[in-house]
């Protein structure tokens, strides 16, 4: 019986642990804005000993975790529109503050996803560009624009097994020179005035495995590297 | 006396032209004023602008406003939806224009219409296709847009308590856009849970004070968008 | 015996009766700015059955009486630096807010005082632009420049006798064609697309009173005049 | 554990810098930093760039700080005082420079730096002396300055209330410039009558979230610098 072709299984770290890897490099104290979707695991790993203020541009620092069932309530949500909790010594306010916050430098980290990042640091993360498309941005650009240092999570490569790492980005940018570190499942990938440059490789994979699955050239600095 | 309570949302969106300028609230359903919506649709003002973060779930609210084609455009930051095609088929017939704007560049736009600030620098979008046609600057080492104010004929606008003067409170994450398009409105028009006594909001709490609001509705239950939403209900 | 020159006695309206005529002009509902010294006075004057709403730039909407001396609070004062009172349904908000206010065109009347004004409603008020007075404008030009309509409130002459209604300002502009309205001791005076047009003249005056301490073109609108 | 308190007013200025740019809160006395104010003195940094809407008031307070000439130049819209030649004995000494900007321009200024704003248009003082070396330009009908961001290194603040994360709340019109100094400031130091648990500010009273703020001083009873200038105080 032939079968047909399926999905290479995951490999490399699973989602959670990129999360837990993204918590482990945020410094204590810090004021973080996680993206929708994936960024938003990051907040289940914070280390013991350090506290994490969490901003949502839709109007709330001190993002607390999300509510039982019984407990949502529609006009408490994070960007994504799920809804949140909020902590003691938490603040709401509205969206002109709350982009203050961020075009103002005030955010120190925020987390997103990716469909490309160009050595430089350049991000595609909002529109494929497809002519059919319904555009739509959201808070994207402010927060790479304003954010201090802007990390990335991401499939090393696309699901038709494309690298979203590349030499340039051919979708929409978001922002031009504005990614610090990618986290994808193969590897921490560092954006440095030589280009990506490996920082960790994924137990039991190679640096010859990810710079296969790289769309541009990338540097080994991992520790098995040196 | 100074009262801009309104006994209805019927009257307070009584007066709406054709192709005036609507600001909306919210921010997905939270602060989404659904019930002054629902009166706009059936006050039947035609080839509006729309001003909203989004484009609205399902069949109802901002989406059925739409879905009505009484938004000849839509000024907006998001207008996907993972609940909602009104929007997108609309749009993919040529039906509707879009101006896409980022959510920060949105809110300080609205906000500058509100302050009397005619334009500023942003760079958000700075070498992006949304720079596109936009004049750029640099100040030191970056590069900046230029963007234009926003201001309105109307908006609606969703809130907690207010009283006679039309002071404003908003609800958690529901406040958004709110207090900033009660700034660049003309006319502002508020539905709110709650109307008390003048005095009873702490003027230090004060988030939206009432120089900015025009009129004020009770709404004492609003309706849950997402609940309707998943009950597959359309307006009207 | 030989005697000093005195000043002039005053002549036509008092400050209060000033005052009282500007409180009448003001439609109910209106938000209003009050500038230092004698447009102070107008709060007592707002005339029964009429709620004005008193905005002051440092940070309150719903300004109150001044307090008996017992309850004044350093922390609650108007831009002139004097105790204040808030009445219920006041608000406070920083002074970002507060412009925003004034700039954004919110405020529906300013009463201000004015070294000079010219006929097309050129506005000087903050300095005499000797070289050794130390500059200060405050508010005034925000004021000037955002608020719908500004009303003057000031003595027909200085002291010295010199007309404050001008053909051009000589004195560091405030604003350029701003003024809608004059409230003098001797005069209510119009800014028209005709220059200066007397409203009304205070009892006991004539046009040509007025006319002769008037230092520009001035017609006479007043209803003796018609 | 994020912890913004500091155990002293020395200890929170300890760091300002010689040539440092400092925001001082305040309009008059209310919301004046008397303490930081005086805390600052005694640290005894110089040549500083005062950025403030007053000058002070008798020999105490900030007219203290710049009698004692650690102020080269300030940034400010009203530098007279009824009850102070501080100032202009050392502006007409050509001791001190003075940067005059409009009281409402000063406030988007600071609020602009503090938003990552690098400019904006203002009608404010078009046409006048004070557009003098400033861009204009017209938006519709009207003329408009370009007006640039003001940031500094410190800010000093006077607050009512703050927790451990820096949230502050403020006292009636002792608000005045107090948070958009905090939005401006690298580092903002904001001395509060009160300290409370986290949790214990209503989130949606917030005024100024906490991270805008860097230090908070408890200075459970300040001083009123009236009084002081009526009792004919000086500092030190």
């Amino acid at each position: 019986m032939i079968r047909p072709p399926t999905p290479a299984a995951p490999e490399g770290w699973s989602r959670e642990e990129m999360a837990r890897l993204v918590a482990l490099d945020i410094e204590d104290g810090a004021c973080v804005n996680l993206g929708i979707g994936i960024p938003e695991l990051v907040a289940r790993f914070v280390p013991p000993g350090r506290e994490l203020l969490f901003h949502t541009e839709n109007g709330l620092l001190g993002v607390g975790p999300p509510p039982d069932p019984a407990h949502e309530d529609p006009e408490l949500i994070n960007a994504g529109k799920k809804p949140v909790t909020a902590i003691p010594g938490a603040a709401y306010f509205h969206h002109a503050d709350s982009f203050a916050m961020i075009r103002g430098g005030h955010i120190d980290v925020c987390v997103l996803g990716a469909m490309q990042v160009a050595p430089g640091g350049d991000l595609a993360n909002w529109s494929t560009g497809d002519d059919d498309a319904i555009p739509a941005v959201g808070g994207a650009m402010d927060l790479v624009a304003g954010v201090k240092r802007v990390l990335v999570m991401t499939e090393h490569v696309t699901k038709t097994g494309q690298p979203k790492l590349v030499n340039r980005c051919t979708y929409p940018l978001t922002g031009l020179g504005v990614v610090s570190r990618v986290y994808s499942n193969l590897a921490v990938v560092d954006i440095t005035p030589q280009g990506f440059a490996a920082r960790r490789i994924a137990p039991g994979l190679t640096f010859d495995h990810v710079r296969e699955r790289t769309g541009a050239p990338i540097l080994d600095w991992s520790d098995h590297g040196v | 006396m100074i009262d801009k309570r309104i006994t209805s949302v019927e009257e307070a969106v009584r007066d709406v032209r054709d192709g005036a300028s609507v600001m909306i609230g919210g921010f997905g359903e939270a602060g989404s004023p659904i019930e002054l919506i629902h009166a706009l649709i059936d006050q039947g003002a035609r080839g509006l602008t729309v001003i909203s973060n989004n484009t609205g779930s399902g069949r109802v609210g901002l989406a059925a406003l739409i879905a009505a084609g009484r938004a000849a455009k839509v000024v907006c930051s998001y207008p996907r939806s993972a609940n909602s095609t009104v929007f997108p088929e609309l749009y993919r017939a040529g039906r509707i224009d879009l101006e896409l704007v980022p959510q920060g560049t949105l809110a300080e736009r609205i906000r500058a219409g509100g302050a009397g600030i005619p334009a500023f620098y942003t760079p958000a979008a700075a070498g992006t296709r949304l720079a596109q046609g936009k004049e750029s600057r640099r100040f030191g080492e970056r590069e900046y847009l230029l963007e234009l104010a926003l201001t309105a004929d109307v908006a609606l606008v969703r809130a907690e308590r207010a009283d006679r003067y039309g002071n404003l409170t908003f609800s958690k994450t529901a406040r958004n856009f709110g207090p900033l398009m009660c700034m660049a409105a003309r006319c502002a028009i508020v539905q709110v849970r709650h109307i008390v006594d003048a005095g009873a909001i702490d003027p230090e709490a004060v988030v939206t004070p009432g120089l900015f609001v025009s009129r004020v509705v009770h709404v004492p239950a609003p309706a849950h968008e997402s609940r309707l939403v998943r009950e597959g209900a359309a307006y009207p």
